[in-house]
């Protein structure tokens, strides 16, 4: 055996290397019908993060969209609803570097919810078109309200409304959902803050 | 001597109990005014069931329960319902809540009572009805409604009622005085709670060697009961719940759950009074023993006051000097929260005013690094590690944070107190509880949102479908149509005679829409109440208040030279804006047809409409074209941006955008020269 | 790829893309032999003229190896040449030869080579690919011989010792003596001092950076908020 | 005044970072003295002239990133990494090795992480190790104890005259450490070696036994004001009388030594109550403590037997400072209310 495979080197290898390809390939071969993912599961994934405010600020028609654009390498700091939060999340995620908010999409403001002034609306319907969460109750001719629990405040509906009856009205803390806020971090004190009491 | 177990960790604070033990408890009186917050518990507030200007009487519901978990509110005593408003709560946050406001007439004159002479005879549901009926929520500090507590479920095994004489925080004498001059009642109490819940195995009550005298009491009272007083060392925290009953009895409640789940029940000493007193005199919780402690107070005691007293007026009997004051505490030194100004009532979980001067609790220092000296974690009476969990929120790890069982946190304060960086902990993790929990209400809802989401756009796809079809449907029948060779103009005039149609339709004039809207609100339920004189004379009297506190801050912080008096300027000029508005509408209200008044909302409405129309009409032609020209102004420059934008992107549809453009500036010509005719 | 920009490439391979301090790549030689000047530069050079011969060698073929051989191929080409450049080491500087020891034979592994030969010369034409080899080795040896030169400083307080060995018996004299009765620090010339002083190489990189990006950052101007937005819910009518 | 709005709890312990520092600089003196008895008044040169490369390389750092200097010099933590060099260190050594060890220490193994809290490695070890590193000759010249050969201990003028022009005066009377020599001499019995060394005392080494003392007393302070819990110095002590008990066989040259010559020579006691107490760099938890402690004491008892540096403390402490947040990792203590720990759930990915 050992005299053969001296004698013929180049057959040999070439044997050893069918003998070993051969069991690979197979398993290769059965992991991608095995394993095989159906969708796109980091594409999901992404969309989970994702505030699913549905107001297109990130240029995507809706959360799903832009988690596929994502998916595909699309930029992670487009979706201003969702701010630092999101993005540090997704960089998480993604194991890419956490990027501060692309200023062009937006600015991270304060959560809002759409509010219609009821005695001003005329009935067009227009917002209940625009709300991408059917949260806009009503119908022609009848006025129209805002279901606050399902409103995701992405303030589509602010433009398509011809008499300017629509509001949106950050939604305020009360004493149940008050709480309080992280103290100021250690590093962040500077010289005139020692032995005052305001940096505790 | 029973034996007791120990807890993990603990610290040993400076007791600071003997500047308020000396002195028996004594009556604080009737304030000038009581303050009765609707959510002095855990759960839903109450819901109020008297009317402003109502006369009540001592121990008169003023609010019922609103849903399982809640307890009514009581009047404390006889007097007159002024206000139901928002006022500043006992809470850490400051912020205001609604209360009811009652004056005290000074004759506290009680509602009748009926005790129950004898509970053994007693339905167990009536025992809890009349316990949930008095407003008896626990006293310890939660408050959280005893009957709920108390009604333990039929798959709980309880063996050992567990009675809390413990009050391990400092400078807290409250109970302990409570258990020196009222042990019958406590051990009263205890019976009937013993009663209630029916143990398989003992009634114990826990209380700290660092009260003796109490013990003494509780003893002589329990002889024979077959009470158990059990002392044991001190250290706090060990008046929580969770770990008295590891004290007690060796067990722990598991993560999540209730100490129902190891057999056990835990009341508070005051609560179990207050719920003597229920059953036995039939009185509702009005009153309770609160300290009144700190430096800043010449005297310090402990006094029965009336729930509802704003804590000024307590602070007054103890000669309170604001100078030395630096923090008003409502609560212990370890847990209690700092009150921003001392128009606060007493609600029925204050056990304590802390009102230290400023040697006592100097301001803290800035925090320093941590230095991973596991202090901390020594102290932590639940063994967490509170180091990591530092970290973790400082990092916003919010994940990392539950996995290390943050939610299981008692914020006890044993971390901070004995961390030498002072790190806030107990900060960091009220913080990153509260984040956690939004957290999770905004996966719900988002989930929520991305279900609406889809949902909507497979409707709208299946309406495209079926529009396309029936569009389908409707060109086979029409080529059917012009395959006979007529109807087919016909079904074009048809076609512009509908849209014209549809066009006057939309068209018509305002005034007939907002007919039919306050039409249709008149058949609809939710009908707005007719704004009665009342009301709109509290609106202004509450909005010259507001005005008047505002301007005092203002005076204030211009003093100061506080940066924020410009943002209370603009306040300042917002009230009076509103008051002016208040006192218009009260003013034309008065003046307004007394016909009016009577008639219904809709009707209303109509008129108004009607007026409006008027008016429209009654406009000079001028006038319109004014208007008209200003709006026509107004959107060409919409539009004109739009266009610039759009050209700027690329758009598709900045042709469209110009043409547009060009239609609005052709009206807008026309307008303009009709205005020059008209000159 | 189709017009190579030169000035891009050396940009790319001596700060912006810097195979030492920004790939991180061939970390090996990189600690391991800058103890000196003259280590560091016959080590450089060494690399230098493989990353030329196999880009010059891998662009050559790109058109005509599969790619699904092509590592084993690129393997070889660079074997090939690290034997070269060994064997002309031993013949004309046989001391430095001597010195730099296994690392040299090592080049065969070092990911400079494989990941320059596999990402640039595999795709570029030929005279790109061979001026990307010489500008990623030049980019190579500066650091190796900033490396070396401050351990050699800090660790001996000597300077250019040893030139000889590459530049000739003339190049005695180069040798420059800082600091008389140096105490000699080992740590530095340990790997450890390769270590913290690459580490400061780094930071010092990246600060240079954050100030240029700083600088034009202020001269960019501001993006309108908002104007990337679409409508989700499609046109209104 | 107006009322403070913060968040409970109002009362504070009284420990503070900076007092624990002072404390445990006031628990060197008795070993100081007594080091300073022994090895001549070096050791106070030592510790002056680290002390002030230490504030100065901290103020350098503090101005670089901008932090108030008052606050963070108030700490005292430079002090006493400069302090625990200054002892660790050969007494008497020259200016440039103390400021190589104390700029390393402070400069690179501290601040180059973020400061105090956020360094993973005990920065006077880390200065220790460089210089041992670096200049192992200067690092082992201590000199001989109670002045055994020339009959006096090296005075002020001297020490001082050592830290500035080098180690000139005071040469001839520098020696070899017990555990260096029981290293060099594996062929005589250790009793012989003890006959013939008569300068090194009863168990440990003259001089190096009672500084040990000393360093032990300084430690029961620290534990008696609860700076630290006993768990990682005591759990260090007995793992190593164990290593040394099992492998002491009444004194063949083999052998390593009894287990008092190794509780009581070297950095033994310095390093168990004053290194490895080091909370930063350490494990937290008691438990971890325990294993943290224990570790050390088993590498220093196989560095000093059978590795290449006679003492070994800076080592086995720079490893298992490593090792710490592993074992914090998987020491956790069960919470309350837990009834096991899901550890799998920890990692939290």
């Amino acid at each position: 055996m050992i005299e053969l495979i001296n004698q013929h080197p180049f057959w040999s290898a070439i044997i050893a290397l069918l003998i070993l390809g051969f069991p690979f390939g197979a398993l290769l071969g059965f992991a991608a019908i095995k394993f095989k993912t159906e969708g796109d599961p980091i594409a999901d994934q992404i969309e989970e993060l994702l505030p699913q405010t549905q107001c297109g600020q990130c240029s995507y028609p809706g959360c799903r969209p832009y988690a596929e654009a994502i998916a595909n390498g699309e930029a992670i700091n487009k979706c201003p609803p969702g701010g630092e939060t999101t993005i540090n999340a997704l960089a998480d995620l993604l194991d890419v570097e956490a990027l501060p908010l692309d200023a062009e999409h937006g600015e991270e403001s304060v959560k809002t919810v759409a509010f219609i002034r009821e005695a001003e609306c005329i009935g067009c319907t227009k917002c209940i078109q625009a709300c991408p969460v059917d949260a806009i109750l009503g119908a022609a001719k009848q006025m129209h309200t805002v279901i606050g629990s399902e409103c995701t405040g992405c303030d589509l509906c602010v433009e398509p409304c011809p008499v300017d009856c629509i509001d949106m009205l950050p939604i305020e803390t009360t004493a149940q959902s008050w709480s309080w806020n992280l103290p100021k971090p250690v590093e962040d004190i500077i010289a005139t803050d020692a032995g005052t009491g305001v940096a505790a | 001597m029973r034996k007791v177990w120990d807890i993990h960790g603990g610290i040993h604070p400076q007791q600071n109990k003997s500047q308020s033990n000396q002195h028996a408890i004594v009556s604080a009186g009737i304030p000038d005014q009581l303050i009765f917050p609707l959510s002095q518990h855990i759960g839903a507030p109450a819901a109020p069931i008297v009317e402003v200007g109502q006369r009540v009487l001592k121990g008169q519901t003023l609010a019922a329960a609103k849903g399982f978990v809640s307890v009514p509110v009581h009047a404390s005593t006889s007097g007159e319902v002024i206000a139901i408003e928002q006022r500043v709560i006992p809470h850490p946050s400051g912020m205001t809540a609604p209360c009811i406001i009652v004056k005290p007439d000074g004759r506290d004159e009680w509602i009748t009572l009926s005790g129950i002479g004898d509970f053994t005879t007693v339905e167990k549901s009536v025992l809890l009805k009349r316990i949930g009926d008095s407003g008896i929520a626990g006293m310890g500090g939660a408050g959280f409604p005893s009957a709920v507590k108390l009604s333990t479920r039929d798959d709980h095994n309880i063996e050992t009622l567990i009675i809390n004489g413990t009050e391990c925080e400092p400078y807290i004498t409250a109970d302990d005085l409570l258990m020196r001059e009222r042990a019958d009642e406590i051990i009263e109490g205890s019976k009937i709670l013993r009663h209630l819940i029916n143990p398989a195995k003992e009634v114990l009550i826990g209380v700290e060697d660092n009260k003796p005298e109490a013990i003494a009491a509780l003893q002589q009272a329990a002889e024979g009961s077959g009470i158990d007083i059990v002392p044991f060392p001190t250290k706090y925290p060990s008046g929580g719940e969770k770990q008295l009953i590891e004290i007690l009895t060796g067990k722990e409640v598991p993560c999540g759950g209730l100490p129902a789940d190891v057999g056990i029940v835990c009341q508070n000493i005051g609560t179990t009074v207050a719920i003597y007193r229920a059953v036995k005199f039939g009185e509702p919780l009005i009153s309770r023993i609160t300290t009144v402690t700190g430096y800043a107070c010449k005297e310090q005691r402990n006094f029965e006051v009336l729930l509802g007293s704003p804590v000024s007026f307590l602070l007054d009997q103890c000669g309170f000097s604001q100078e030395d004051c630096t923090r008003l505490i409502m609560g212990g030194p370890m847990m209690g929260f700092t009150l921003e100004n001392s128009d606060v009532p007493v609600v029925k979980t204050t056990n304590c005013l802390l009102a230290p001067t400023r040697e006592e609790f100097p301001p803290p220092p800035p925090a320093q690094a941590c230095i991973r000296c596991g202090m901390c974690a020594e102290a932590c009476p639940v063994s967490l590690l509170p180091q990591q969990l530092y970290w973790f929120a400082r990092g916003k790890e919010y994940e990392k944070l539950e996995a290390h069982n943050l939610m299981d946190c008692i914020e006890c304060g044993a971390c901070s107190f004995s961390c030498p960086s002072n790190i806030p902990l107990v900060q960091y993790y009220r913080a990153s509880k509260a984040d956690i929990r939004q957290q999770k209400q905004d996966n719900i809802k988002s989930d929520q949102s991305k279900l609406r989401f889809e949902a909507r756009q497979q409707r709208l796809e299946r309406e495209a479908i079926e529009k396309e079809a029936k569009r389908k449907a409707r060109r086979e029948k029409a080529h059917a149509a012009s395959n006979d060779g007529s109807g087919k103009v016909d079904a074009v005039q048809a076609a512009i005679e509908r849209a014209r149609a549809k066009k006057e339709g939309q068209l018509s004039d305002p005034a007939q829409a907002a007919i039919e809207k306050a039409m249709a609100r008149r058949s609809g339920t939710e009908a707005t109440a007719p704004r009665d004189k009342a009301s709109l004379e509290q609106a202004v009297a509450s909005a010259e208040k507001r005005l008047a506190s505002a301007s005092e801050k203002l005076a204030s912080a211009e003093q100061e030279g506080a940066d924020t008096a410009a943002a209370f300027r603009v306040a300042v000029d917002k009230m009076t804006a509103k008051l002016e508005q208040a006192k218009t509408a009260l003013t034309g209200f008065v003046e307004a047809p007394v016909t009016n008044t009577d008639s219904d909302p809709a009707q209303a409405a109509i008129a108004r409409a009607m007026a409006n129309r008027q008016t429209q009409e009654n406009l000079s032609e001028g006038d319109k074209l004014e208007q008209t020209i200003a709006s026509l102004e107004k959107r060409l420059l919409k539009a004109r941006d739009k266009l610039t934008t759009a050209e700027a992107a690329g758009d598709d549809n900045a042709s469209i955008m110009a043409d547009a453009v060009t239609k609005l500036e052709g009206k807008l010509a026309d307008a303009n020269n009709q205005r020059a005719n008209k000159a | 790829m189709a017009e190579a920009n030169y000035k891009e490439l050396s940009l790319n391979g001596l700060w912006k893309n810097n195979p030492a301090i920004v790939q991180l790549l061939g970390l090996c030689p990189l600690l391991a032999v800058t103890g000196s000047v003259i280590n560091a530069i016959g080590m450089g050079l060494a690399t230098t003229v493989v990353l030329v011969t196999s880009n010059t060698l891998v662009s050559m073929i790109r058109g005509i190896v599969s790619d699904a051989v092509r590592l084993p191929v690129f393997v070889m080409i660079i074997a090939a040449a690290v034997t070269c450049i060994e064997l002309l080491m031993q013949a004309f500087t046989y001391e430095l030869y001597q010195i730099l020891g296994i690392f040299l034979p090592l080049i065969t592994t070092n990911c400079v080579i494989l990941g320059r030969a596999d990402a640039f010369a595999s795709k570029n034409a030929l005279l790109p690919s061979l001026y990307d080899g010489f500008i990623m080795g030049a980019g190579f040896t500066l650091i190796l011989v900033l490396l070396g030169a401050l351990r050699e400083i800090i660790g001996t307080g000597i300077i250019f010792n040893n030139m000889e060995l590459l530049f000739g018996e003339g190049a005695k004299a180069w040798k420059i003596v800082l600091v008389d009765n140096y105490t000699s620090f080992l740590l530095a010339i340990l790997p450890p001092g390769a270590f913290i002083f690459t580490g400061f190489i780094i930071a010092l990189k990246n600060i240079i950076d954050k100030h240029i990006k700083d600088r034009q950052d202020a001269l960019q101007p501001q993006a309108i908020a908002g104007s990337k937005r679409v409508r989700v819910t499609g046109t209104i009518s | 005044m107006a009322l403070l709005k913060i968040t409970s709890p109002h009362a504070h312990g009284p420990m503070s970072t900076a007092r624990v520092m002072q404390l445990v600089m006031l628990a060197t003196v008795p070993g100081v003295i007594t080091l300073s008895y022994f090895f001549g008044l070096g050791v106070i040169s030592n510790i002056i002239f680290a002390c002030i490369v230490a504030l100065l390389a901290e103020s350098l750092v503090l101005i670089l990133r901008k932090k108030p200097l008052q606050f963070y010099l108030g700490d005292c933590s430079a002090l006493v990494t400069a302090i625990l060099l200054g002892i660790a260190m050969p007494p008497g050594s020259p200016w440039w090795l103390i400021m190589v060890g104390v700029g390393f220490a402070i400069l690179i193994a501290k601040h180059i992480y973020g400061g105090m809290g956020y360094n993973p490695f005990n920065p006077a070890m880390v200065g220790y190790v460089v210089l041992l590193i670096s200049y192992p000759l200067e690092m082992t010249h201590w000199a001989a104890p109670l002045g055994s050969f020339e009959g006096s201990t090296p005075g002020l003028i001297d020490a001082f005259s050592a830290l500035l022009f080098g180690h000139e005066s005071v040469d001839a009377v520098t020696m070899a450490t017990p555990l260096d020599l029981l290293k060099q001499n594996n062929s005589l019995l250790i009793d012989d070696l003890w006959l013939q060394n008569p300068q090194f005392g009863r168990w440990a080494g003259l001089g190096w036994e009672w500084a040990n003392l000393a360093f032990l007393a300084g430690g029961l302070f620290l534990l008696s004001q609860r700076v630290f819990t006993w768990h990682a110095p005591i759990s260090m002590l007995i793992s190593l009388t164990i290593m040394s008990l099992f492998f002491y066989d009444n004194g063949s040259s083999a052998s390593g030594g009894s287990p008092l010559f190794h509780l009581l020579s070297g950095a033994t006691m310095f390093g168990a109550f004053f290194i490895v107490t080091d909370p930063v760099t350490s494990a937290v938890s008691n438990k971890g403590r325990i294993i943290y402690g224990a570790s050390i004491g088993v590498l220093l008892y196989l560095i000093r037997s059978w590795g290449n540096y006679p003492d070994a403390i800076a080592f086995s402490v720079l490893l298992m400072n490593f090792a710490a947040p592993l074992l914090d990792y998987y020491t956790q203590p069960r919470t309350y209310g837990h009834q096991k720990k899901a550890r799998n759930e920890g990692d939290g990915k």
